[in-house]
This record gives structure tokens, C-alpha cells and sequence, in this order.
């Protein structure tokens, strides 16, 4: 597989701030979208990056919470989470102008392959976020984005511009009934994706078959990987996902790995 | 309970000099020069608060997020002769008021360490201390000897919490002749002060800690992680790759700080109190019981500028009390008004 | 982490027919019976789940606040031949996830407990276990004679944390000779299911475990608090007046968790697993590590109807997952997968 | 001492409850007061008896939190709260119609003596609160409230009626300057006051004087204790005070007892 897939090692610029929210509202479902002032933040984040936040009250829920870039605008980044346990549920009652303390950005984020078309973005769930980032980063370029989650209400309809879309859903509530990996299998198989690249971000099973699938094409891909965290900057050698034999950690040496260079078979 | 109070500045760039806020601000006015200096046997620290071995890397991760050179000390994540793989993953949980680990000493060996690691570190105003690990007696002696005139390392803190091959993986800090062995080896074999860091996972603290103050300890570290364990009611399968992994964070603070207690009543070489410490207010609790130093591990996952609020938590408290030496509250713990309560209930 | 989830009724009344809300109501419609039973050693019980011994008094505690019948026994606070005076405050403190308590098993003695605490219980339809105590074996021993015969009292639980005065006050349960010396002496003067339980402040609990399996206990309950010690920073004195307490609570399940799943896997008797339960979630982590049973005990605090949110949720779960014994879901952790994975790694 | 002093054991009526909040206003320094809905509980409380009610976010604080009835309104009942920590800061959070978990009522209550005259109530800080309801149940009777605090704003002023009202404040910043026994003694030394009773609720160093003065002038004099408590029903054993040489539970015992039965001398 082609050398410039391989990722560079931990980010230039890392800050520990408190931002004020400049905008935080409901996207459907349990999805909301925070936005936050944070110029040198902003300044140095790229896509596939991710923010450490403190979404604690008291202590409780007792670690950071990661969360993808999911776009910048100006001073400001933004990020789009669902609410699903203590930590989202208390970020959920964040107001705006309120301050909002994060580590970021973090990890090393998504490489655009500089030849290859189309690219093609696979996200799943929430993993869709920092797609929305990278279609700006790829303008004018072509790209398919394909979005799957379990059924209608989990999708993210928050349709992207310059992209060709295509959703999923398991039980066929929205879009195609099946997998992202059906999907993304009938693309590969066009001869028009023979110099196609694969981006994805989701759960680890559709990494992996996604990962497969592009070895079975023989296209690059990339993947940004989800792990606990706990310090989300190295300390604490936690998010260990195993990379060519040895242990590499998500949120320093990833979240994005090359496809093949991901011990699949581990249990994770 | 201690309450999180976050202490940073609102995008405080690289490494700031200044002191970030939370902690007090240093005052303006002249006031008394407070005498914050540690002696840890051999060990001199400017100021008694150290991160904790494991949570913040060989010294690279927090340095352009904090100041390291603020500390006391850096104890660096413990290091093997060889490189370690490291466990499978899940290896965190996180729990009530604290986290499990099981991270399995994964590291780069020392070659890698001082090739890769060191160099940089050498460029710190601080006190640069490395955890040391072994499998065997002869492992730890030799990897301590490794070590002698290498310029940049103070300390060595001996991690007698990982497994014994010879005895079938029991911990070699479970048992004193096996704890006292290691530290006779190490210092036989070291030039540097020694410090032991001790395992809670024992009836007695006590017992361990005089067997390695025989074996010729320059300093203890109090305590390492509780085995514990948590299990995925779904999936019921552990959620730790390793079944068992080591509980630390606010929720162990209070067994650490009665270990501390019972330590400091037990020896006269100087201890290193952590377990939970996120605050001043926590790491005065250590200090009161008897710790000469504190040290903030599981805390800085969650805020990595906790070391220095803590270090701005203490200088206030000091002055606040009008005490000049931080050894005036070391070991202050008043007790005489509860035991002879006691003793005339009975 | 788990979360708290009130539990009860707006103005549920005195002692509530219906179970409290919160745990999942018991579905109208047809469902294939459960069987939640337990049988531990003589000692058959309805359901798995009990309250922990000293945090329900002698079970007039919560009475009126929640149905007591509807567990499957009370495990009521502990008793000494004569009454005792217990400790002078303070007694509690609040920790991280936890708290502290020395009370000293302040207590009504064995007399008062039987002419004015236990005819009220022997109306609850319900196992009533009696938390016993003392000092020297035969303490322990008389203790256990006097309660036979005794109408509405079920079992035993031999508390064997507390000083034992014969070696100075260490801990009987610290010493796999006196923990077996205490069972035997207990055992041969009951008629009594045995129940020993256990402190977790041992390097080992397994030893203790098999000693006392050895000495002929029914079942064994796991655990009781760690020793822990909290300071105020301000007064430098300990925040209770015994200087160290217990820690129990959140904080201190996964030890708790730990140690039933090496004790199950260590003796044939069956376990009571504690420590930190607060959700069926919780209880289910024990039962999955191998307890038969669980108790509630500082969550009650917090709680009063904890126990039933509890026993709700644990038969939610079964059905859940169609299951029809509670004893399927006992000691089902599924290692094997994460053993192979680890052996792989060396 | 007089037997009517000797204090009845626990309540007849405690009820677990979910109570809507009703009211909840500001009163001036670090005060609030809230009122809640809860029926069962205003039908069978008395002054003197208190509530134990769950502040928590997320299990922090892990106790629940007790707080005297200040008063009662049909179905509502009142108590009144200074914001000094974790607990308290949560509380004052909660909005109109939210509901609130509280044990209740709780502890014995405040006996008046029948024939005393006049009544003497004694509130140091928030120890007042208790008192704003005890002066309904004195109301055609003698009564004086002596309040005081360290300074003005830790006084409450709610201006009671039917009652001769005196502050003190240890820096003379509001009412008289001094500790609330200097008052006390005072009007004790009056011929008027030969036949009062004391009733105090306050920290307990200012209990133990105020105890020590009734015994030298020989009025009764009952105390509301405090002791940090984690059940609030007599479960834990934890809120211990020697009464006659032998511990009792301020949560089940008291917190009221009889002044001349504390052992006072214990440490706490
Ligand atoms: C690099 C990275 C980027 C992420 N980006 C986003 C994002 O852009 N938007 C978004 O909604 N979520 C994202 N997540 C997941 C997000 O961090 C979790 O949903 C969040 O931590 C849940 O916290 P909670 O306290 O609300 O719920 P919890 O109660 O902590 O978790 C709820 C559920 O989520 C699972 N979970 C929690 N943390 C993680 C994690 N780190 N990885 C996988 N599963 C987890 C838990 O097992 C549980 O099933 C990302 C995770 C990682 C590692
Ligand atoms: C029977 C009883 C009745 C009470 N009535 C009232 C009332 O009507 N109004 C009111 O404002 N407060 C009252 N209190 C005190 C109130 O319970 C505490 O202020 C409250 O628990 C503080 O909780 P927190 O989490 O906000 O602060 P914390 O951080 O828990 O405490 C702040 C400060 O208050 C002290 N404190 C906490 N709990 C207690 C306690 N139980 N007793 C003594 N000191 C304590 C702590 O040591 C600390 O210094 C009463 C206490 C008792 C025991
Ligand atoms: C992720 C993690 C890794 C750790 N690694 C080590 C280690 O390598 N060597 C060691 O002696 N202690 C290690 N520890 C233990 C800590 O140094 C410390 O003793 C313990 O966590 C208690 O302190 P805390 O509660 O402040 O974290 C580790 C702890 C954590 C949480
Ligand atoms: C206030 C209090 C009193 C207790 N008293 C006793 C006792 O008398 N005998 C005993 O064996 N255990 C006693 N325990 C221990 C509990 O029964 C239980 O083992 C321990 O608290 C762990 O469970 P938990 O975290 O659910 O409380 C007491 C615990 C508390 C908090
Ligand atoms: S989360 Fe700590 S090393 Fe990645
Ligand atoms: S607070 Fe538990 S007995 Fe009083």
C-alpha cells in the first residue's frame, strides 16, 4: 500500500482551554451540534482531529469525553455528539456563552489521498461527523459519502454540499435497507472507483469490513479508530489499538491508521 | 468531597510560564520566603509535589500543556531492560470516582529510553525519577545498574507491584523477604537514591515498608493501585482484557492516606504519598499524615494542570497558616485529643 | 458508572405494597416464572438480593419506607453478647463515591436484641440474619449458643473483622488460623446456617476464604469495609475520632467485585457478594463474578428503596436476556476468550 | 429538670417522596428558601423535625442532605437553606415544578413547655429557620427570638411576627455586637424572666452556653442538635451525640433534646 498513508506522529499545537459556546442546537434525534470560540484551536485543528471534554459535574462522569471535529468556521470549531450517557447529558445543558473546558485538537486526523477519485467517506452513526469537515477540505473534488446507522432516527441528515450521498439503514427505515458495506461494495465494483480512496469512521466491525473490502479492491483507506480514553493525550496508554504487531494509541498516534495496518483479528 | 475545579486559563498557549489560574495566584506583596524544599534522602526536590510513575509518559506528554518545570519531580513510567508489548486491550474501566487500569507496563525498554526519552528531559528544571520493573531479582539489578552515570536521572522509584516469574507471578510486594531482596539488589547495584513503591494490596503495610527500609530505601512511594475488577453485564465477559487491572483516582484516597499514616508511624525514611490526589486540600491530607511528597497521578487524565494547582493549593495553605517550611505540617496530624477520648470510653 | 435513579413513589405511603417505581414494574402480561431462589448452604432464601448488615439497624430501620417482605433476608447490624457503647462521634465522613464509618457496632446486646428487637421481625416474611460479634472466641462461641432455639432467626454472620483482644486487637479475619478457629467454635455451637464474613484487608483473601470453608462455614460473605482514614486539613485532625474507619460504598465495588470472583473460583460454598452495590446493574457484576446472593448496604443511604430497585432490576435482566434461574447467570463470566488473547501476547 | 422535657422516640410518619417545588426564592446573603409540595408530610410535621433531601448530580454529594422545616402551608411545607457547598449549590438549581427527593419529616421536634412564659428562642445562623415555624405554634404567647450570626449578611431577617426580635452580630455589623448568650443572659437576668424556657438550635459551642446559662438560671431549655449525618432514619449509627452517657442519634433521637441531658463535654 502506498507510503503516503502512512500518518504522521502526535500534533504540532495542543492547548487546554475554556471556550465560550457560541452556538448549541438539536439536530434531530439524539444528535446536538456545539460550537466554540477557540481561535488558536481553530487555527491549527484539521479534520480527524478530535477535542478532550470535560463534561463533568462533581467529578462525575470521572473521565473527558472525545468527540471528532466535526468543521471551523473563523475563531470558532464545532462538533456534533449524541446524547447517550452522564457526560453528553450533562453537555446537553451547556447555554450559550457558557465556557466550555477542552484539550485540543488532538490526534493526527485524516490524509487526503492527492490523486486518488473518488474519495469515498464511510460513516457510520456519529462516525459521520468529521466528514463533514473533510468534503470542505476535498472541494471540487469528487466524493461519495456514505451514511449508515441502525434506523432513521440515528442518521444525520445534515446534507453536505459537494458530495454525492448515499444513506443506509439497517432496517431500512431511511435510504437503502442494509449495511454502508453493501453500499460501499457496490461503488468499489464501478470501474469508475478504480483509483478510488476509502475514509471511514464508525464502530470497529464496520471498520474492519470496510478495511477489507478496500484490501479486496485494492484501494488505500484510512480509518479513525474508537477507543476508551482516558487522558486522550498519551499519558495514560489506555486507547491502545494493536498496529502492525505492536500497540499504537488512538489518541496520539491515531485516531486515523491505515487500513491495512490494523490488526483486525484482535478482540477489541 | 473534593470538588473539580477547573484551572486553566482560557487558552493558555504552550507551556506557560505563568502559574495557571485555580490554584491562588501568587501574591504581589512581599511576603515571607516560604521554604518548600524536600529531602527525600539523597534526593533534594524544590517543591514536594511529583507526578505520579504511569500518567504522564516519559515526561513528553503534558510539557507543552503545563509547566513541568514547576514541580518537584517528574516519576516516569515504568521502564523493563527490554521493551514490553504491553496488554491487550480494553485495558481502562472508568469507575466510581476513579478509573481501573491494566495497561501492563507497556514501554520502550530502557535503551529506547535513554536514546529517545532522556535527552529531552535533561533539559527540565526538575527532578527526573524513573520507574523501574522486573521480573526476576537480577532483572531489577541489573537495569538499576544500567543506570548509574547517566547524566539527568536523580531516582529511581522501584515498582515492586509487577509480577515475580520466580514465584509464579505473585507480586514481589506482597512479601517482605522478596520486597527486602529486590531493594538490596537495586541498591547493591544502584548509584542513585533508591525510592520503593509499595503495593496497598496487603494485610500490613507496615511489615513491607520495614523490609525495605532494611534493604537500604532512600525514600517509600505510597501506594500504588487496588486490584480490582468490573464486568460487562451484557457482554458478561471482564472489562478489562486482563480480567483484574489496578483501581486508582478520589476513590482509593482514603485508604492511601491511612496507609500513608500507618507507614510514616512505622519508618524514619522519608515517604511519597498518592493515591486520588486531585486538590491541596487532598495532597495536605498526605502530607498531615506523614508524606515528605505528594504525588498526582489519575487526576491529571482529567485535568492536566492539577500538579500545579496543587502546588499553588499548598503555598497558600502554608502562608494562610502562617507557616514558613512546608516540613512544619509534615507528619502534624493531632491526634492525642481523640485517643484519650477513647481510652476513657472504655 | 452508575447513575442514580430515584426510586420512589411521589408520597408512596408507609410501606408501599406495590413495588417503587424505578425498577422496571412487573410486566402485566404472562411470563414464564422466574425462579429467583437461593440456597445458601441451609439457609434457602426467596431472592438473591438482602440488606447489609449495619446499615438497616435491626431491620425497624426502613420498615416503613419500604416493604420488607419483598427481599430475600436482612442481615441485621452487629451484636455482641452485652451491649455496647460504640464510638464517640465523629463517625462518618463523606468520601469520593463512598464514605467512612467507625461506629464501633454500637448495639442494643444480645438480650435486648432478642426481648425487644426480634419479635417484630418474626412478622416480615423475609430471612433474618443476625450479624454477630466479639472479642474472644468464646465470645463468639456463647454468642452463637445463646441463639439457638430462637424462633424467626434464620442464619448467622459471623463478622469476623472485628479486634480480636487476645492479639492485641488485630483483626480476627486478618489470620486464616483465628478466621478457622472462630468458624469452628461458631460452627459446633449453632444450629444455625454459618455465614463468616470477610474483610478485604488481606493480601489474600482466598487463604482466608479456605480456611474458613475448612472450618465449616455455610457460605461466606465478601466484603466488608476497607481501612481507610480522612484528615481535616484546616483542624489537622483526623475527620473521625478512631482516627481510621471503614470505606464503603461506589467507590469500593470493583475490590469488592474482585474479590467474590477469586473467592468463588477458591471455595464450593456460596458467597454473599457487597460492597458499593447501588443498581441491579451492580448486583449483577457480583452474581456474574460468582456471588449466589447480594446485599445492599450504603446505597440504602442514599436510597432507602435501593434493595428493591435492586431485586427489580435483576429480574429484569433474566427476563431480558430469557433466562429462567437466577443461578444461570451465577459465576457466568466468560474469561476464556481474553485468557487465550493474553497467552498469545507472551 | 422538669419531665415534660424528656423527648418522645421516633416519629409516628415518614414518608419517601418525590415534591414538587412550589417556591423557591432568594432571601437575602447566602439564603434561599424552598417551598414544597408534599401533603402527607405537611399533615404530620412539627417545628423541630427536619427533612433529608437527595442534592445529588450523579451520586455527588453522596448523602442526602438535612434541612429543618421552617414552615408549613396547607399542603406545602417551607425550609430555609445558606448555599455553602456541593449539595446546597445543586439545590439551588432546581426550578419551579421540578421535583425534589427528600426523606421527611424526620427526628422528633421541639416540645413547647405549657406554662412557660415567656418563650425564649435562640437562632444562631441558620439555626434560626426552625424558629419561623416554632413562633406560629407560640403565637398569644410571650415570645422573644434572640438571632444572631458573624456578621449582617448571615443573619436572616425575615422580620417574624408576634415576636420581640433581637440580633446580634460578633462584629456589631447588624443588631447588637456579641454572641447571642450575651443576649441571652440579658434577658434572663431579668425578675421577668423567671418562669421562660429556652429553646436553641444553632453550632454547638453556642448550644453548650446557652445550655449552661438555663442551668444557671434554672429555666428549661431544650437544643436542636446537628451532627453530619448520612441516613437520616437512624440506619447508620453515624450522627451520634452522648445524651446522659450513652449515644444517641440526632437523626431519630433528636434532633431535639433536653438541654441538661447532653453530655456536653464530649468532643464533636
Ligand atoms: C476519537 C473519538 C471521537 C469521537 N467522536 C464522537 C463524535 O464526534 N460524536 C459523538 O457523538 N461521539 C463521539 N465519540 C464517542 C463519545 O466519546 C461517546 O459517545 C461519549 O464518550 C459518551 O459519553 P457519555 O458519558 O455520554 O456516555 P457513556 O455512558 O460513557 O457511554 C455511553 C455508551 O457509549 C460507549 N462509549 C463511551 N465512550 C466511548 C468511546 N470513547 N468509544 C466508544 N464507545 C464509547 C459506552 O460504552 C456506552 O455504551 C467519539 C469517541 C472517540 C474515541
Ligand atoms: C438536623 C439538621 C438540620 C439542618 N437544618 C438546616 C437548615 O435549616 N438550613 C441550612 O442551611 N442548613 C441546615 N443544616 C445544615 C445543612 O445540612 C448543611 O449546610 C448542608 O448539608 C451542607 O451541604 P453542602 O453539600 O452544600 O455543603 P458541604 O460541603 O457538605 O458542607 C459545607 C460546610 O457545612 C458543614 N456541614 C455539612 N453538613 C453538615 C451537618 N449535617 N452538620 C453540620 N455541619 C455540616 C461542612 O463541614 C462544611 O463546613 C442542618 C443540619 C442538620 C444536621
Ligand atoms: C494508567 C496508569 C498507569 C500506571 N502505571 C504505573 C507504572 O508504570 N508504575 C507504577 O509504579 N505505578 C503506575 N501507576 C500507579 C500510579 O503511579 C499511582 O501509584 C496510582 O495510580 C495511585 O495514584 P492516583 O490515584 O493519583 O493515580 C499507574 C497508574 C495509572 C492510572
Ligand atoms: C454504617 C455502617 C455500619 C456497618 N456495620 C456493620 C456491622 O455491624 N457488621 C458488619 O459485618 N458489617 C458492617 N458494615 C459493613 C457492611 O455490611 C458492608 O459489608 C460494607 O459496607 C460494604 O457494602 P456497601 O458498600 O454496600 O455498604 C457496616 C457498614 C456501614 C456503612
Ligand atoms: S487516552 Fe490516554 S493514552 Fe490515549
Ligand atoms: S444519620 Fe444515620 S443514624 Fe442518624
Amino acid at each position: 500500500m502506498p507510503g503516503e498513508l502512512a500518518m504522521p506522529a502526535a500534533p504540532p499545537q495542543r492547548y487546554h482551554v475554556r471556550a465560550r459556546v457560541v452556538a448549541h442546537e438539536p439536530l434531530g434525534g439524539k444528535y446536538r451540534r456545539m460550537v466554540l470560540e477557540a481561535p488558536q484551536v481553530a487555527a491549527h485543528a484539521r479534520p480527524g482531529q478530535f477535542i478532550h471534554v470535560d463534561c463533568s459535574q462533581g467529578w462525575v462522569p470521572f473521565w473527558r469525553r472525545p468527540f471528532s471535529l466535526s468543521g471551523r468556521s473563523g475563531d470558532c470549531i464545532s462538533f456534533i455528539y449524541a446524547v447517550v450517557g452522564p457526560g453528553t447529558r450533562n453537555l446537553a445543558k451547556r447555554r450559550l456563552a457558557e465556557e466550555v473546558d477542552f484539550l485540543g485538537p488532538l490526534g493526527n486526523g485524516f490524509h487526503l489521498h492527492p490523486t486518488a477519485s473518488p474519495l469515498i467517506f464511510v460513516g457510520g452513526g456519529y462516525g459521520v461527523t468529521p466528514f463533514f469537515w473533510l468534503l470542505e477540505q476535498a472541494a471540487g473534488r469528487a466524493v461519495h459519502l456514505i451514511h449508515g446507522a441502525r434506523s432513521a432516527s440515528e442518521l444525520l441528515r445534515a446534507a453536505p454540499n459537494g458530495a454525492q450521498v448515499m444513506y443506509t439503514t439497517d432496517d431500512g427505515s431511511y435510504g437503502e435497507r442494509g449495511l454502508v458495506t453493501d453500499a460501499l461494495r457496490r461503488r468499489l465494483s464501478s470501474p469508475s472507483a478504480r483509483q478510488a480512496a476509502v475514509y471511514a469512521c464508525g464502530p470497529r466491525p464496520m471498520l474492519r469490513a470496510v478495511a477489507l473490502l478496500a484490501r479486496e479492491f485494492g484501494v488505500p483507506c484510512q480509518v479513525a479508530m474508537e477507543e476508551l480514553m482516558a487522558c486522550g493525550v498519551g499519558g495514560c496508554f489506555g486507547c491502545a489499538v494493536k498496529v502492525r504487531g505492536a500497540y499504537r494509541l488512538v489518541c496520539r498516534d491515531g485516531p486515523v491508521f491505515a487500513a491495512d495496518e490494523v490488526d483486525w483479528d484482535e478482540p477489541a | 468531597m473534593s470538588q473539580h475545579d477547573a484551572t486553566t486559563d482560557r487558552a493558555p498557549g504552550r507551556a506557560p510560564a505563568a502559574p495557571a489560574k485555580g490554584g491562588s495566584a501568587p501574591s504581589l506583596e512581599p511576603s515571607p520566603a516560604l521554604d518548600l524544599g524536600v529531602q527525600l534522602g539523597g534526593l533534594r526536590l524544590k517543591n514536594p509535589v511529583l507526578t505520579a510513575s504511569g500518567t504522564c509518559g516519559y515526561g513528553e506528554v503534558y510539557g507543552d500543556l503545563i509547566d513541568y518545570n514547576r514541580l518537584g519531580g517528574l516519576m516516569l513510567k515504568g521502564t523493563y531492560l527490554e521493551p514490553k508489548l504491553g496488554n491487550p486491550p480494553p485495558r481502562i474501566v472508568e469507575t466510581p470516582a476513579g478509573m481501573l487500569n491494566s495497561i501492563g507496563l507497556q514501554g520502550v525498554g530502557v535503551e529506547a529510553f535513554l536514546r529517545d526519552k532522556l535527552p529531552a528531559l535533561r533539559r527540565l528544571d526538575t527532578a527526573i525519577i524513573l520507574n523501574i520493573n522486573g521480573s526476576t531479582v537480577d532483572e531489577f539489578a541489573e537495569l538499576a545498574a544500567r543506570l548509574n552515570g547517566v547524566a539527568g536521572l536523580h531516582a529511581l522509584e522501584v515498582n515492586i507491584s509487577c509480577p515475580n516469574v520466580k514465584v509464579g507471578g505473585m507480586e514481589f510486594g506482597v512479601d517482605p523477604r522478596a520486597a527486602r531482596e529486590v531493594t538490596e539488589a537495586v541498591c547493591r547495584a544502584s548509584e542513585l537514591p533508591v525510592i520503593v513503591k509499595l503495593t496497598p494490596n496487603v494485610t500490613d503495610i507496615t511489615v513491607i515498608a520495614r523490609a525495605v527500609e532494611d534493604g537500604g530505601a532512600a525514600a517509600l512511594s505510597v501506594i500504588n493501585t487496588l486490584r480490582a475488577m468490573s464486568i460487562d453485564v451484557r457482554t458478561r465477559r471482564p472489562k478489562l482484557a486482563s480480567i483484574t487491572g489496578g483501581l486508582s483516582g478520589p476513590a482509593i484516597r482514603p485508604v492511601a492516606v491511612r496507609m500513608v499514616w500507618e507507614t510514616a508511624r512505622a519508618v524514619r525514611i522519608p515517604i511519597i504519598g498518592m493515591g486520588g490526589i486531585t486538590t491541596a486540600e487532598d495532597a495536605l491530607e498526605f502530607l498531615i499524615a506523614g508524606a515528605g511528597a505528594v504525588a498526582v497521578g489519575t487526576a491529571s487524565f482529567h485535568n492536566p494542570s492539577a500538579p500545579l494547582a496543587v502546588l499553588d493549593g499548598i503555598e497558600a495553605y502554608l502562608r494562610e497558616q502562617g507557616m514558613t517550611r512546608l516540613r512544619d505540617i509534615v507528619g502534624s496530624l493531632e491526634t492525642a485529643l481523640y485517643r484519650s477520648t477513647k481510652m476513657e470510653e472504655k
